[in-house]
């Protein structure tokens, strides 16, 4: 029964391919265009010491089992002495205002610009450029509750559900391609070369919360209860035996 | 002996984050090639329902044995730590590639 | 080993070949329909030549993907010495006794004749 | 087209591994490279980058003039391209023309550690070695996490022979890369060279630990041998101490003898006698 409908291969290669390499094309175009628009953020340097201090203080605690004990006092001193401890200091409190801060405003309209409006331009244009076709049929069988989201634009209550209707097809594809662009344009491309250029050596744990109070704390709880246990106090003879 | 297991036990196998992310993302590129490649395969094939689903699963495991075959038979362990892992993730996030790749085909093909 | 001209070469073969099969199929599809015959299977060489296609791509795939690290972290390092480690390129200094030792070479003297 | 396919990958191994070999890579892009820029492809600024540094450490300032041109006609407002301009002024000993470079980028970017490396090194290069400490001191109070730096520090203050400073560098790094054998068997080294039973003590342990990660780190052999080796001899130590100690340091030599089995060397013990400190 849902093999009888003879479609024009004439859709095929106005409707159906056409559909597909837009919106293919579309993605990429939309990588390089986020690209251009991408500005550098600017790091203060008070959150990039902060970020780093918190690092340090991370990898004190987890690996503090590697260094003598001595050693580790000093640092755990040096963290969380009161008064001067690095933990302990006092930051002015930031309070950013996403309305006053201009650079937020033109990332968040940014972000639009590449991600939201295309699709719905786009999407607008070909549901009204290629409306009302029936593209495709999907080689496998649905129950009706998915012909209003495949057969989309086509009113037709005796139709079967698996048949893919042209507005649809262009969504299928926004989701299906996601990780094709990751195949086709990689995870390091040529584009991020460039911006590898602008340099960026400072390293990780550039992203920071703007108020470093509370990781500070955090790491100032955990720091005052790790217990140090030197793991080299046996090694001596664990060589021996392990030959 | 008994020391020689405890000692074992108490040595955590360390593992260089970079290779793992090194080989992870190499993973990931085969298998959403396999997903997109198959899923093509499908469409030629005309495959329909259960078989599509079938042959899914078919190309998922032999890439499988090919990731394993590529890393050694025996030295698997050098690259991955867990070899099932290596077979289960993923399995689901690439199922939409395969279909849509399938239903392209599928269109080009048989329907018109 | 970096992705090789071969496994290029392999790898557009193999598309090439799977577009054929899928071009043969479409072929059969419009031949049956144009003589109302009721589809069943494709024929038994397009199964084949599509499966071995397939594989034929997995094989380039994998190739060029890259090569897999070893994940154990002393892998890396076992092979390292410490004068190798040491070397930072940010800390370099180029006041060494290299100056004194090296001589220009051949294109920049003949830059100053 | 294969020779320089196997160049690249050659690059390539020494960037990530940081080696200095900058007479070779000179003589590669002699050879092979210069005429070749433009099929270098996604990589091509990063190996102009090598190559001037290297062309730098070789003294050839035309090659690293013209690397950077081409550096700069890629990224004409790249601060990182403005360093390598300093860096050329540092290697012709134009110390202050460098300095106002690099004064300029970090007025730009004031998170430029890069350019606040080179300052150090510039002080460095001067001879200055106390004033680089203090200078390095100052940029890890910020840059907390910053390997390179620690490593440098470590260094600086050997150079001072100030062992305490430096160990605790080394500890820094530890703390941040604790599976590298490289850095047990330097912080061992240290603790050795300040001498005193407890260090001496402390060094074999760090030793082992190098040896447990590595097997095959004969320098690690060879230091836990003499460590050990110190404590047997000790005139302060327990004779149980001294015995455990006899036992590592022949489990040592062992493993030594072990090493170079397939190589004619004879009277390791002799040898290493002459590195002894007592």
């Amino acid at each position: 029964m849902t093999t009888d409908l003879i479609v024009d291969p004439q859709i095929r290669f106005w409707v159906f391919l056409p559909i597909v390499v837009i919106t293919f094309l579309v993605g990429i175009l939309r990588h390089y265009i986020s690209i251009l628009l991408s500005s550098q953020k600017k790091v203060e340097i008070q959150q990039l010491q902060d970020s780093q201090l918190i690092l340090r203080a991370r990898v004190l605690r987890e690996n503090a089992k590697y260094i003598p004990k001595t050693s580790f006092l000093i640092r755990k001193h040096a963290f969380n002495r009161e008064e001067e401890g690095y933990l302990m200091q006092k930051r002015p409190p930031v309070t950013q205002n996403m309305m006053t801060d201009p650079s937020m405003m033109t990332d968040m309209l940014k972000g639009n610009l590449t991600n939201v409006l295309p699709m719905i331009i786009i999407g607008g244009w070909i549901n009204w450029m290629f409306s009302g076709f029936i593209t495709t049929k999907v080689p496998f069988p649905l129950t009706l509750r998915f012909k209003s989201m495949l057969q989309r634009g086509i009113e037709l209550s005796h139709l079967d559900a698996s048949w893919v209707s042209s507005a649809s097809w262009y969504f299928l594809n926004v989701f299906g391609l996601r990780s094709i662009y990751a195949l086709v344009l990689g995870e390091n491309n040529a584009a991020d070369q460039s911006k590898q250029m602008q340099d960026q050596m400072s390293g990780a744990a550039m992203a920071m919360p703007n108020d470093p109070k509370v990781p500070f704390k955090a790491e100032w709880e955990a720091l005052e209860i790790v217990d140090h246990q030197w793991v080299l106090a046996d090694v001596e003879n664990s060589i021996m035996q392990s030959d | 002996m008994s020391s020689k297991n405890k000692n074992g036990n108490s040595d955590v196998v360390a593992y260089s984050e970079m290779a793992i992310r090194n080989n992870l993302s190499v993973v990931e590129y085969c298998r959403t090639s396999m997903a997109a490649l198959s899923g093509c395969t499908a469409g030629v094939l005309g495959l329909t329902g259960l078989y599509g689903a079938a042959f899914y699963i078919f190309a998922v495991t032999s890439l499988w044995l090919m990731i394993l075959c590529k890393a050694g038979l025996s030295s698997w362990k050098n690259f991955f730590i867990s070899r099932k892992s290596l077979l289960t993730n993923g399995f689901f996030g690439q199922l939409f590639t395969y279909i849509l790749c399938w239903t392209f085909i599928y269109g080009m093909v048989h329907v018109y | 080993m970096p992705a090789t001209f071969l496994h290029r070469f392999v790898l557009s073969i193999g598309f090439l070949s799977l577009f054929h099969s899928a071009y043969s199929a479409a072929q059969h599809r419009s031949y049956l329909r144009l003589n109302e015959l009721d589809f069943t299977h494709l024929p038994l060489d397009i199964i084949i030549q599509a499966l071995i296609s397939l594989f034929v791509i997995m094989y380039g795939v994998m190739n060029v993907a890259g090569d897999f690290k070893e994940i154990k972290a002393s892998a890396e390092l076992e092979n390292k010495s410490w004068e190798t480690f040491r070397n930072i390129p940010s800390f370099y200094t180029f006041s060494h006794r290299g100056k004194f030792l090296a001589f220009p070479h051949q294109t920049g003297n003949k830059k100053h004749n | 087209m294969a020779n320089l396919n196997s160049i690249l990958e050659r690059l390539r191994l020494w960037r990530e591994n940081n080696d200095r070999k900058s007479r070779k890579i000179v003589e590669y892009w002699i050879t092979e490279l210069e005429s070749n820029i433009q099929k270098l492809g996604r990589e091509k600024a990063l190996i102009l980058e090598q190559v001037c540094i290297a062309a730098l450490d070789c003294n050839e300032f035309t090659i690293a003039k013209k690397c950077l041109k081409e550096l700069h006609k890629d990224f004409p407002n790249s601060l990182r391209v403005r360093k390598y301009e300093a860096m050329l002024f540092e290697a012709q000993e134009k110390y202050e023309d460098a300095i106002k470079i690099l004064d300029d980028i970090i007025k730009v970017d004031e998170t430029n550690s890069g350019a606040k490396k080179r300052k150090i090194a510039i002080l460095k290069a001067q001879g200055k070695t106390v004033e680089a400490i203090k200078e390095l001191a100052d940029y890890l109070k910020i840059f907390m996490a910053d390997g390179e730096a620690w490593q440098e520090l470590s260094e600086l203050y050997i150079t001072e022979q100030d062992f305490q400073k430096a160990a605790f560098c080394v500890e820094e790094l530890i703390l941040h890369n604790p599976h590298n054998h490289l850095l047990h068997q330097r912080y061992a080294d240290i603790k050795y060279t300040q001498g005193g039973l407890e260090n001496i003590e402390l060094a074999r342990s760090y030793y082992c630990q190098a040896i447990k990660l590595n097997p095959k780190n004969v320098r690690a052999l060879y230091g836990l041998y003499i460590a050990t080796t110190a404590i047997a001899t000790s005139a302060k130590c327990s004779s149980q101490k001294k015995k455990e100690a006899q036992k590592l340091s022949e489990w040592a030599l062992n493993e030594i003898q072990n090493q170079y089995k397939h190589s004619n060397i004879d009277d390791i013990e002799d040898r290493l006698g002459a590195l002894q400190i007592n």
